[in-house]
Order: structure tokens, then C-alpha cells, then sequence
């Protein structure tokens, strides 16, 4: 199928970008990377009066360092934080899930900030912005504001966005010495998860861990960060008693469907396997 | 008629410029606008890549981009390794290693494969099927495919010495 | 039989060159001007009254210029023509769109011609279908319920046709046996997927008052004999021409409702009608695959002797009778390579709102090698037997061939058991049982599993297709003509969809002309300009392409002998054509080139006396019967008992496809067909919702085709047993790698997991399914 | 996918009843709903606006009553195609089952089996099937509130 008809205009500026936002008022999209948002067109299950094209803005795909957070621009590609070392060693979780992106053209084209405002349930970045607290500056024409991933993901590819606002940048938590692993279980190689597991965690010298944080992906109509699971492993060892209670809590905080990757009983069969899976690989790379 | 814009872009080192509807994709407008059938569609939903091109020098899906996003970029098509010449190099461990049979996929595992040349990439086995598993292929099997990518990478790699 | 330089050799492919530049010509790289753009609406029901159609808004959009409905094509066309109907099947009236009922999720309801196909979809949106849904059947056991939604009144209680087939005594032998085995099978619907989805491009020819359609097919002469019927025109004034193809694998046989609706456009607008299939039209129009339930039953003695075989078995039709029909070769292959005279299979075919069946490679084949060496398997393990020891024991031996089996048909020349002894030492199955019990003992559960095939390759001849009710012959045909550079054309009806045939073709001319491949070309499929040709399907265009060139060629040879004998004042009987060159025999000396000849056959001197100028032949060859391939699959799987997951580790396939005449293309060929069986196996499958009959996953991001990270290496080997019937021993090899990989990995899983007495019977094997069976297994304790 | 969905409103069968007459109303308690025009004798066009995510369509469905058992149940089956936004279609089959409960109250539950199909059924089951549960909640809510609000101001 074919696109409807639609506007096209290439935003030089933030504010071009966002004044035609508000003068198309809610009937037009930005278009960054656009592989999410290209098939949708085609299919015809978006149609917008206009698509504002912002990759032509600069310095929105910036990977900056500094007091405590790492800052990543949205229009960051996939391909970009795969090679970047300042995520490798700061954002590890990142570095860890965008390999799970679609493939090596979606990598090399899709963004950031286009995932996060897909809000695929089953999306990797969607899953390491909750699992990390990352926060989402967020702009528009009157201002700035600033939002917790938990709070920008509302429901499937519902986001608090609002139709005049431009994700602008994610901050990430400065993740300097921590530890990260992403267990994913799909049906093709670059699949969407049919269930997702982040883990990452800051190891203290004594062979504890300072903190664990663990996210849930395409288990409940948004990424989930298992507060309860993560919260009982702060100062502990990753033991077996231990892995196996965070286990049975990421099961609680889940809330799976059915389709035609996995049914829900299957998947709930699956979280405390990928679960101990994950904590278990975080715990070797330790010894 | 719906609103169109003008893109100026370079396609395999020649400079086009045409005016299109703002709604056409890319692939079409390579293929059809400018008569470049090297590209194919397989899908356009992003996944069989077979509508792979190289966007400054990336290889990208031209099936999830619309033309005008090709304003004043460069692109590189199959029509672009070898021209009318002899065969790309790429091309070449394709035909020795049967790496093809009905064609369709082709152009886009060459300019995927090109691409891992230029940036000295050796990968082989599964580390290659990985970085191939953007484009399917119905006919092959994917084996010679891999075969061929992992002869013509070592064999770059030894052109430029750091084999 | 001097051996022929070309036979054998894995000479590279003509084909490449130009696939590799992207110069190839796939049919939406065909553009004329003034070509108009066609956009389908297609029901979103599975099954629905049309009440009303209002295209007066998408008339009025700039660039439409015709509309389309159904009421026309009936009124204008007739029903598609089935070309191998089961005997005795009742008629479902097929025509190029739904008028009246709807029947499937896709099928054509009304078409739009317009300036191109973004504007052609505009106008879709402008036109107003008023449907009635009715009530729909999505299984075939809903569909032979009593009171179940009828879909043809041509057909009662949605049974196409119903048949059995009956040997020896079946019931007496399964009530002596020592041991039975029973089993329930559902396998998945799929869908061949070639990247080219399908496409046309009709014209009509002013000048020649002929219906020109250009059309990605693998049967240009069949779909131009049966678009004609459909078009109530006669043959001659239809040309079809199939340019490159971009994958087939069986879903490009015949015609399609697309063909006919482009072609009405045409004639009305006398403008280029181009159809290019979009990847959601693929999954709800396309033909599926595959789709079938078994019952199966085996009984052995206790040597472990196979004593008897019942099956019933429901194949999933769709909602109509497809351009080709159903797979016949389930039944007639089902009882494999093993020594069995005793059986009773009875067959249902059933309507079901969905898309229609078609064929797909393996077609019938992999089906019934699934149902039958799983069930095996099973029956080894209840008589303490090692799978293997079974087969020994069962397997034909080569001096039982040539062996009618329980179907009737005879399979010509084999050493199944020496494939099977082949693919285990590969696999190293004498030392596994010892291995494998060592990896139990550290809670890893690694199986092995295995699946041995017969493969029915051609068909055995054009007398066979008659008696069955086939509208086409098992011929194939060739023109072969020499020119005045002494290089030679081939036209075959045969198109290019990656098999390889302009290369084998061009080999087997080349070592009968004493030429080089490089020295023929190869023109293919146009009908204009080629004779009569059945086409690319069931492995039988090597079989019978080869003896069609060898007949053609034969007469060429002969006249360039005689005129060459008549230059160099030789018998001709003592003259050789070898290398480019025609030569005494026994002294090579005294020659002249084949490019002398061939200027002389031109010139029309000089020559014999009553030898007549030029340098053409044309021959048809129907091969006396089909060909019977054979191999053996050997699957190591490591599986996760706790999640149901598991990785392929080793996937062996030893094969014997009879002569090889490029060994390289038979390679690349089976290497394809392996990728195909294990994605049928593992990863795809078309669901359709029960309760709303709608098609769930009809988009390329939830039809789970492999990527290559999915798929291991393959390990193949090969025999080569001539077949005794076929020229030069050929056999066909296109399908015979998708035939065996659902069974053995079946088996291998189950042999993993032999420990939980695990049973799988459904088709994909998927984590989630093996969870599930390891959960039954525990339940039944 | 089939939802359901109970609540008890302090109205007795005969009100809960009289109010499920008047099918103008129950349809406006359906989340989304333009209008509610009258075809025929038990024959209604509604036309709606579903949103999932960012994708929305307005369906123009014609809405029919299957069945009516006064004070027992209702039971209406709705047809429609998107007539702007994302192609789609909608079928639905909706049952209403009334109980009196003994404090002289009335149990209502809702039973809707919806089917989207079309582009925007293919996008994905996941979120059509979350969706789905939503719109039945805020419908039951909106009919209690509506039942709730009828009682009081009698």
C-alpha cells in the first residue's frame, strides 16, 4: 500500500519544527528516523495533513556526559550508541539492548527518540529508559519540561506526549561501573520480544551489589520497571534464594496478552526463566 | 493533486533533480522517476530489504523513507558498483559462490556486504548471519550467501594489507 | 553414450550477470507510457453478502479512469479453470471477482485503474462496499459440521471430493500386529513468500488485436491457455511473456483473478493495465500451503516388521478450488521408501473461508513425510526399538526396485538404506546414545532425530495426466536453431524464477551440438516464439527439458554432420561434433568448423543433395515415467526442558536426485528447499482468529520468515543413481530438501526429551509448543 | 477477543430495564460515540471514533438489536468500516444480561465480542486487545452513571 496524501516540510530549527506543530494543531508527525512511522503511512493507518521532518536540526543527536547523567539526544541512531564508548562504559543497559533493534539498515536510520515515542510495548528503548528512570526532556512552542519514563509511558503506543510537543533528549542515570544485561526471548532473529528482560546493576567491592534494576518488555501494555523485584535485591549477592524471590515478584508486576508471538500463559511461564537468566548472567560477569 | 517538493540529490555519482509528491516513497521514486530497477521491493514494512540502498554511504531501506528526505544527500545503488564495466569484486564472489538464484534479494545483500568492506569488517559464521539478517532471501538458504560475503571480506581485507 | 563434456560440470550461471548488475527485468521493471496503475478493494470478511457498490466519488477523483466491479467479470468472463483437479471433484465457481458473496478475506471485490497507484488507492477509499458479513467456517472440522455455513451450493457439506484408496488388507493386518500406533497431526497453513510478490502487466495490442500480459508466472503457457478460456478468446490472439521472476516455489501457477481483472481493464481502457501485488494483498490472496489434518495409524510385527498403514486425512482447500488444485502426491507418497502392501487412505478435501490452496514446493510430500516418520518413530519406540534398527529393517532394498507401492505408483532406482547409513556415520550415531547419556546425567538434553523420503519427482506422463483429468500434458518442448556464427538459441516456454534452467539448458545443448554453454542463449518464457510448454513445477522441467533437447539437438547434429561430411567429403557417420569443431572421428585432422556449417545451412550451399537450408529443430519429449529421488534427514537439537527452547545443531540431508548436470545449481537448489522445510517447521504459520475469521499475522513483521541468523549450516551429501527410465538418468531435485525437516525435528525433540515421554503432533514446533507437550506429558504422569 | 464486564446498580430490573430502551442513550455510553441516528424498528447508525495510541478511526457502523427478553437481556450485533483515518472495519456482538440482586438492586453484565479488522486490525492484536478491555470498562462505567443519574432524578 501507498502513503495518503501529505505535506512534507524539513524543520531547520527546534522552533520551525515546533511551530508547525502547532499550526497543523495535532494532524501532523514528526519524522526522524522513521522506520516505525514510514510502514504506518504506507499502510495507511496514519494519516497526518503534514510529516515535519527533523533530522536536518542540529544538535539533537548529541551524546553528552556531565553531573551524574549522560544526555543522548533523541535524533541519536541506533547505529551511533552501538559504537559510542561514552555508552559502552556510562549506559551499558543501551549498549547491551540496541544490538535487539530490527536489523543493520533499521540501526542505521531509526533513532532514540523515535522508539521512545512509538511506545511499542515490546520496544528495547522504551524498556531501558523505565528500567534505568531515565528522564525525557520533553519542548514546545511556551517551554520545557522534564518527565520521568515511567511517566511518559501510558499504554501501547500511547505516550504523554502532547500533540504540539518535540522529545528533545533522554537523560540517562551517569551508569559509570555498572553491570547490564538484556535476555529477550522472539520468534526471528530481530523479532519484536515476546518477553524482554533488562538487568543492570552497580557492584560494591565486597561482592555485593550497591543496587539492581530490573525491567519488564512486552509483558503488559508498556515497559515495566519491577520496583519490588528491584528493591530486594539492593545488598545482596544475586543468590540463588534471592534471584529466585525477584523471579516470582517480576511475575507479579506482569500483566501479559496473548498474539501470535506467545499466548499469556506462555509468557508467564517464561518471565522467572528469563528473569534468573538475566540476574544469574549479571552475577557471572562479577567472579 | 497532492503537494509535491523538489529534491536535488547525486544517485551513483550523477546529480538528479526532479520535482515529486511529497508522499512518494523513495524506492518508487529511484525506481520510477529515475528508472533505477536495480532496487526492488519485497515488502515495504521495513523487513525484507530488498529495497536496500546506501545513504552516505549507509545501507538503509528505501521502502521506509520518503523521497523528499533524499534532498541534497548522495545515494549508492547496485547500478553504482560496477556500472557497464567488469564486475564489482563484490559482485564476482556472489557469481563464484552461487550465491544467487532468482536475483530478487541481491542488490541488497551487495551494498550491505559493500559497506562491511569499506569499513574493514572480517565478521564470519554467525556474527555475519547477524549483521545479513536484515535482508531474507527466499531461494538460497542464506549458506553461499555467507560463504561469499566471508571470501570477498578476507580477500578486501588482504587488498588493503591488513588481512 | 559418449559422455557428454557439459553433463556434470558446475558451470557458472548465464543468469548471474545480469541479476548482479541489476539490469535483470522483473515485471514492475517493465514501464510503458500511458500504463494505468491498479488498485484492488478486497472483502475485509471472511465471508459476506455484497449488497450494494458506489463508486460514483472515486469516478469523479482526477486520475481514475475506470472502475471495475464484479457483476462485469461475471457477465464478461468465465470461472477459472482447475489445472489437476482430485477426480470427481465438484465444481466451485471461481471467477476473477467476488459478485454477490464474498468468500474469502481477500478476495477481489472491485478494481481501480488510475494515472498511478497511489492515486488508484485514494480512489479505493471514495468507494462504498455495503457488506453482510454471514457466518464463516475457519477449520475444516468446523466446516463438515452438521449445519456448518455451506460455501458452494455446487458443493454439499463443504466436501470437494472424498476418495479412498485400498491395498492388500489393511484392517486384518493392523489386528495381527504386534504393536500400533496412532496419531492425530495438524499441520500449519504457509505461504511459499517468494521476495517478488506477484504481479501483471496487460495491454492490448491494436495492431495484432492480441491480449498482451506481461505476468511474474512459472507456467507462461498455461496461464495463457487458461486466461484465454476465461476471457472467451482464443489462444492464438493471447500472448503471455514472463520476464524475470523473482521467486516462485509453486505460487506462480496458473491464473489468478488479478490476471483476469487487469485484462478486462485493458481491453475497456485500450491503455496498459500494470498490477503490482503489495505485500497485505500477498497474505489474503496469494495461494497458502500445506494446511491438513491426519489420523494416522501404523502396525508392525514384533521383528519390528511395518505390517500395515490407515490414515484419513482433511486438507484445508480454502474457499475455492485454486488455479491448480490440491496436492495429490499426499496419499500416492505416503507410504515412503519402506516395504509395505497393505493400506487404506482416505482422503477429504474441504472448503474453509480462506484463501485458496495452492501448491508449494514438496507439494503434498512434506505433509505426508511428517505425519508418517513421526508416527515411525513413535511406533520404534514402543516395540524397544532404536529408530534407525526400524528403518534398516523397513527400507527397501535395491533389488526390490523397481517396487509398485501401496498407491500404485513405482519407484524406479534408489539405495535408500545406503543414504540412511550415510547420513548416521555424518552424524555419528553409533557413539550418540553414549554421549547423549552422558549429557542427561548433567541435566543437557540433546536429541537426535531422523526422517527418510521417496520423492515422486515429474510426472510420468502426459497418457498418466490424461487418465487423472489433468489439463496439461507432461511434455516439454524446445526450439533449437543454429546461426550463421555457428552459436545456437534455445526458446523454451520455461521462465527464469531462480532454478537455473537457462544455465542446465544451455549445458545439456552445448554437449550435444559440441558446443560451449557460453556459445547458446536462451530465450525463455514467451509464449510468442516458443512452442508448447507445460512449464517450472513438480522437479520435472530438467526431465523433460533434457529430453526434449536431446531430441532437437539430435536432429541438428545429424544435419551439420551430413552437410560437414558433404564439405569435407566424409561418410558422415565417421564425424564427431566436439568443441566447436565437426571432425573425423578417428583422425581429427580432417575438420571444419561448426560456424562453416552452420554459414553454409544459411547460405543454402553448399549442401547435400535434397538437404533442405537452415538449421532448426523442434521437439517435444513426454517422458515414459517420473523419476523417484530419495534421501535421508539426520537433526541433533539441544533442548531447554524447563522453557521449551532449543537450538538446531546439526541439520545433515544426504540426497541422490539421479544425474546431476550442474552440480552446483543441484546444491544451491537443495541448500534453498532445506531453509524452506525448517521455515515450515520452526517459524511460520498463517493464523486465522476462529470466532471473527479474520487472518491474525497478514504482514511481513508477524509471518515469521527465517532471517540467515535463524538458520544453521547445512551439512549435505550426495548419491548419484541414475534413473533407468528418464534421459541421460535424470531426477528432479527442486523440492526434495523441504520434504524431510518437520519430521526429524520432530524426532530429535522428542528424542531429547525421551526421558518425559514428550509427543509432538502439531506443526510449527515452536518453544511454546514443546512447553505445552512437556506439561501434557507430565499431566498423563 | 471477548470481554466482560459486571456491576450492580441500586435501580431496580424494571428501571435498569426501561433505560436499556432507550438505545439512543445506552449508545452514547459507549466511549467514542458521535451520534445515534434511527434506521428502522430496532435498526440504529452510530457513528464512533476509536484511538489506539496515536492511530484513530471514526467507524460508521450500523447497529442492530438481535434479541430482547425484557428485564432478562439484550443482545445487539454492529457492523461498520472506518470512514476516516486508518481503513479498518469493526464487527462487535454485545449481550446485556440483568439480574435482580436481592438488596432489590439489579446486576448488570456486559459481554462484548469485538473484531477490528483491516489495516488496523493487522497493526497487532496486542493493542486491539487492551483496547477492547478499556472501551467495555468506561462503557460499563458511563451506563451506571447514566443509570445512576436517571434513578436519582426521578
Amino acid at each position: 500500500m501507498k502513503p495518503a496524501p501529505l505535506e512534507y516540510l524539513a524543520a531547520a530549527t527546534a522552533e520551525e519544527a515546533l511551530a508547525a506543530l502547532a499550526r497543523f494543531d495535532g494532524n501532523a508527525r514528526l519524522l526522524a528516523g522513521g522506520q516505525s512511522l514510514v510502514p504506518l503511512l504506507s499502510m495507511r493507518l496514519l494519516r497526518p495533513t503534514a510529516v515535519i521532518d527533523i533530522n536536518g536540526i542540529p544538535g539533537l543527536d548529541g551524546i553528552a556526559v556531565g553531573d551524574g547523567v549522560v544526555r543522548v539526544g533523541a535524533l541519536a541512531r541506533y547505529s551511533a550508541l552501538e559504537t559510542s564508548a561514552v555508552i559502552r562504559e556510562r549506559v551499558p543497559l543501551l549498549a547491551h539492548a540496541v544490538p535487539f533493534v530490527g536489523d543493520r539498515q533499521i540501526r542505521n536510520r531509526g533513532t532514540l527518540g523515535g522508539a521512545l515515542c512509538h511506545a511499542d510495548p515490546a520496544g528495547e528503548m522504551a524498556l531501558c529508559a523505565v528500567t534505568l528512570g531515565a528522564r525525557l526532556r520533553v519542548v514546545d512552542g511556551a517551554g520545557r519540561r522534564e518527565l520521568d519514563a515511567e511517566a511518559f509511558f501510558q499504554g501501547p503506543y500511547t505516550t504523554a506526549l502532547e500533540p504540539t510537543e518535540m522529545l528533545e533528549a533522554v537523560e540517562f542515570p551517569d551508569g559509570a561501573g555498572t553491570e547490564a544485561v538484556v535476555v529477550e526471548h522472539a520468534r526471528r532473529h530481530g523479532d519484536f520480544a515476546a518477553v524482554g528482560v533488562a538487568a543492570t546493576g552497580l557492584p560494591a567491592p565486597d561482592g555485593s551489589w550497591r543496587w539492581i534494576r530490573i525491567g519488564l518488555s512486552a509483558v503488559a501494555d508498556r515497559a515495566r520497571y519491577a520496583r519490588r523485584a528491584s528493591e530486594g535485591l539492593a545488598g545482596t549477592r544475586l543468590g540463588p534464594a534471592e534471584v529466585e524471590a525477584a523471579a516470582a515478584h517480576c511475575l507479579e508486576e506482569a500483566d501479559p496478552a496473548s498474539d501470535v508471538r506467545a499466548s499469556a500463559e506462555y509468557r508467564r511461564h517464561l518471565i522467572p526463566i528469563l528473569v534468573e537468566r538475566a540476574l544469574n548472567e549479571l552475577a557471572r560477569r562479577r567472579r | 493533486m497532492s503537494a509535491r517538493v523538489t529534491v536535488a540529490l547525486r544517485v551513483n555519482g550523477r546529480a538528479y533533480e526532479r520535482v515529486v509528491e511529497s508522499r512518494r516513497l523513495l524506492v518508487d521514486f529511484l525506481r520510477h522517476e529515475l528508472g533505477l530497477h536495480g532496487t526492488h521491493v519485497g515488502c515495504e514494512q521495513g523487513v525484507c530489504g530488498a529495497c536496500t540502498v546506501l545513504l552516505d554511504g549507509e545501507p538503509v531501506k528505501s521502502c521506509l523513507m520518503l523521497a523528499p528526505q533524499a534532498q541534497g544527500r548522495s545515494i549508492t545503488t547496485v547500478e553504482g558498483l560496477a556500472g557497464r564495466g567488469e564486475l564489482h569484486p563484490v559482485q564476482q564472489a556472489f557469481r563464484d559462490a552461487h550465491a544467487l538464484q532468482c536475483g530478487y534479494c541481491t542488490p541488497g545483500f551487495l551494498l550491505g556486504a559493500v559497506v562491511l568492506a569499506d569499513r574493514g569488517v572480517t565478521l564470519e559464521g554467525a556474527a555475519l548471519r547477524e549483521e545479513l539478517a536484515g535482508n531474507l532471501c527466499r531461494c538460497t538458504g542464506y549458506q553461499n550467501i555467507v560463504e561469499a560475503v566471508e571470501r570477498y571480506l578476507r580477500q578486501a581485507a588482504a587488498g588493503r594489507g591488513d588481512g | 553414450m559418449d559422455k557428454l563434456p557439459w553433463l556434470g560440470a558446475s558451470v557458472k550461471r548465464k543468469e548471474d550477470d545480469r541479476l548482479l548488475r541489476g539490469s535483470g527485468r522483473f515485471l514492475d521493471d517493465v514501464e510503458e507510457t500511458r500504463t494505468l496503475h491498479l488498485a484492488i478493494g478486497r472483502c475485509p470478511y471472511p465471508h459476506a453478502r455484497i449488497r450494494r457498490i458506489d463508486a460514483t466519488r472515486a469516478l469523479e477523483l482526477s486520475g481514475v479512469e475506470a472502475v471495475l466491479i464484479g457483476e462485469e467479470v461475471i457477465a464478461r468472463t468465465e470461472p477459472i479453470t482447475v489445472l489437476r483437479p482430485f477426480p470427481g471433484s465438484a465444481p466451485t465457481i471461481f471467477h476473477g471477482m467476488a459478485h454477490g458473496v464474498a468468500r474469502y478475506e481477500g478476495e477481489p471485490v472491485v478494481a481501480v485503474a488510475a494515472v498511478d497507484r497511489y492515486v488508484a488507492e485514494d480512489a479505493l477509499e471514495l468507494i462504498d462496499v455495503d457488506y453482510e458479513p454471514l457466518p464463516h467456517v475457519v477449520t475444516v472440522e468446523d466446516a463438515l459440521r452438521p449445519g456448518a455455513p455451506q460455501l458452494h451450493d455446487t458443493v454439499a457439506g463443504n466436501v470437494v471430493v472424498e476418495s479412498t484408496v485400498r491395498a492388500g488388507e489393511p484392517d486384518k493386518r493392523l489386528a495381527g500386529a504386534a504393536a500400533t500406533v496412532a496419531g492425530t497431526f495438524r499441520i500449519n497453513r504457509v505461504s511459499g513468500a517468494p521476495i517478488e510478490t506477484r504481479g501483471v502487466i496487460a495491454r492490448w495490442a491494436e495492431d495484432t488485436s492480441t491480449l498482451e500480459l506481461w505476468a511474474s508466472t512459472q507456467t507462461p503457457h498455461l496461464l495463457r491457455a487458461q486466461l484465454a478460456h476465461c476471457l472467451r478468446m482464443d489462444e492464438t490472439d493471447v500472448r503471455v511473456i514472463a520476464p524475470d521472476v523473482g521467486g516462485a516455489f509453486g505460487l506462480k501457477i496458473g491464473v489468478y483473478p488479478e490476471d483476469i481483472i487487469a485484462a478486462l481493464l485493458a481491453i475497456d481502457t485500450r491503455r496498459p493495465v500494470k498490477w503490482i501485488e503489495d505485500r497485505t494483498e500477498f497474505f489474503r490472496g496469494a495461494a497458502h500451503a500445506r494446511e491438513a489434518v491426519h489420523a494416522l495409524t501404523l502396525g508392525a510385527d514384533r521383528d519390528g516388521a511395518l505390517l500395515a498403514l490407515r490414515d484419513r486425512y482433511l486438507i484445508d482447500l480454502g474457499a475455492y478450488h485454486g488455479p491448480l488444485g490440491p496436492p495429490l502426491l499426499t496419499s500416492i507418497m505416503l507410504a515412503g521408501p519402506y516395504r509395505l502392501h497393505d493400506a487404506e487412505i482416505h482422503r477429504r478435501v474441504v472448503l474453509t473461508n480462506k484463501v485458496p490452496m495452492g501448491a508449494y514446493r514438496g507439494y503434498g510430500q512434506a505433509e505426508s513425510n511428517y505425519v508418517r516418520e513421526v508416527l515411525v518413530d513413535r511406533l520404534a519406540r514402543r516395540l524397544g526399538q532404536d529408530p534407525a534398527d526400524f528403518r534398516r529393517r523397513n527400507l527397501l532394498r535395491p533389488d526390490e526396485l523397481p517396487f509398485k507401492n501401496v498407491s500404485g505408483v513405482t519407484y524406479d532406482s534408489g539405495d535408500y538404506a545406503r543414504g540412511l547409513e550415510l547420513a548416521l556415520s555424518r552424524a555419528g550415531y553409533d557413539s550418540f546414545r553414549a554421549r547423549q547419556k552422558a549429557w542427561r546425567e548433567q541435566g543437557r538434553h540433546v536429541g537426535v532425530g531422523m526422517s527418510c523420503y521417496v520423492e515422486f519427482t515429474g510426472y510420468p506422463s502426459s497418457a498418466f495426466l490424461g487418465r487423472t483429468g489433468a489439463r496439461f500434458g507432461a511434455y516439454e518442448s524446445v526450439t533449437l536453431r543454429m546461426d550463421r556464427a555457428g552459436r545456437a538459441a534455445i526458446s523454451t516456454g520455461v521462465s527464469t524464477f531462480g532454478q537455473g534452467t537457462e544455465t542446465t539448458f544451455a549445458q545439456m545443448a552445448a554437449s550435444l551440438l559440441g558446443l560451449d554453454p557460453a556459445d547458446i542463449a536462451v530465450h525463455r518464457g514467451d509464449s510468442q516464439g516458443t512452442p508448447y510448454s507445460v512449464g517450472g513445477f513438480a522437479s520435472r522441467t530438467m526431465i523433460a527439458g533434457a529430453g526434449a533437447i536431446e531430441k532437437a539437438a539430435g536432429q541438428i547434429r545429424d544435419k551439420m554432420l551430413r552437410i560437414a561430411g558433404h564439405i569435407l567429403d566424409v561418410d558422415a557417420a565417421a564425424l564427431e561434433a566436439t568443441a566447436g569443431m565437426i571432425r573425423r572421428r578417428d583422425d581429427p585432422s580432417v575438420q571444419v568448423s561448426i560456424q562453416r556449417v552452420s554459414e553454409s545451412a544459411f547460405l543454402g550451399h553448399p549442401l547435400p543433395p535434397g538437404e533442405d537450408p537452415g538449421l532448426e529443430a523442434t521437439a517435444y519429449f513426454d517422458p515414459p515415467s517420473s523419476a523417484f529421488g530419495y534421501g535421508t534427514v539426520v537433526v541433533q537439537v539441544e533442548v531447554d526442558a524447563r522453557s521449551g527452547e532449543f537450538t538446531l545443531q546439526r541439520y545433515i540431508l544426504v540426497h541422490d536426485c539421479g544425474t546431476q548436470v550442474n552440480p552446483m545449481i543441484v546444491e544451491g537448489q537443495v541448500q534453498g528447499a532445506v531453509a524452506q522445510g525448517i521455515a515450515a517447521a520452526l517459524f511460520e504459520e498463517l493464523v486465522y482468529d476462529r470466532e471473527t475469521g479474520q487472518l491474525v499475522n497478514g504482514t511481513m513483521v508477524d509471518y515469521f520468515m527465517p532471517t540467515a541468523a535463524d538458520l544453521p549450516a547445512f551439512e549435505l551429501d550426495h548419491l548419484e543413481t541414475p534413473s533407468p527410465e528418464t534421459p541421460f538418468g535424470i531426477k528432479g531435485v527442486g523440492e526434495g530438501g523441504t520434504i524431510a525437516a518437520a519430521a526429524a525435528i520432530t524426532n530429535a525433540v522428542c528424542d531429547a526429551l525421551a526421558p518425559f515421554g514428550v509427543e509432538l503432533d502439531r506443526l510449527p514446533i515452536t518453544p511454546e509448543s514443546i512447553w505445552r507437550a512437556l506439561a501434557a506429558a507430565r499431566a498423563k504422569g | 477477543m471477548q470481554i466482560q464486564e459486571t456491576f450492580t446498580v441500586d435501580a431496580s430490573p424494571e428501571t435498569v430495564w426501561k433505560f436499556f430502551e432507550d438505545i439512543e442513550r445506552v449508545a452514547r455510553c459507549v466511549p467514542g460515540v458521535q451520534s445515534v441516528d434511527v434506521l428502522g424498528p430496532d435498526r440504529y447508525k452510530v457513528l464512533a471514533t476509536q484511538k489506539v495510541g496515536f492511530i484513530s478511526a471514526t467507524f460508521e457502523m450500523a447497529t442492530q438489536i438481535e434479541s430482547k427478553e425484557p428485564l432478562k437481556s439484550l443482545a445487539l450485533s454492529s457492523v461498520g468500516k472506518s470512514i476516516k483515518g486508518a481503513i479498518g472495519n469493526l464487527r462487535s456482538k454485545d449481550r446485556v444480561d440483568f439480574e435482580a440482586t436481592p438488596e432489590g438492586g439489579t446486576r448488570v453484565t456486559l459481554t462484548s465480542e469485538m473484531a477490528i479488522g483491516g489495516m488496523l486490525g493487522a497493526l497487532g492484536h496486542k493493542a486491539i486487545a487492551s483496547k477492547s478491555k478499556e472501551i467495555t470498562e468506561k462503557f460499563a462505567q458511563a451506563l451506571q452513571a447514566e443509570i445512576r443519574a436517571g434513578e436519582a432524578g426521578r
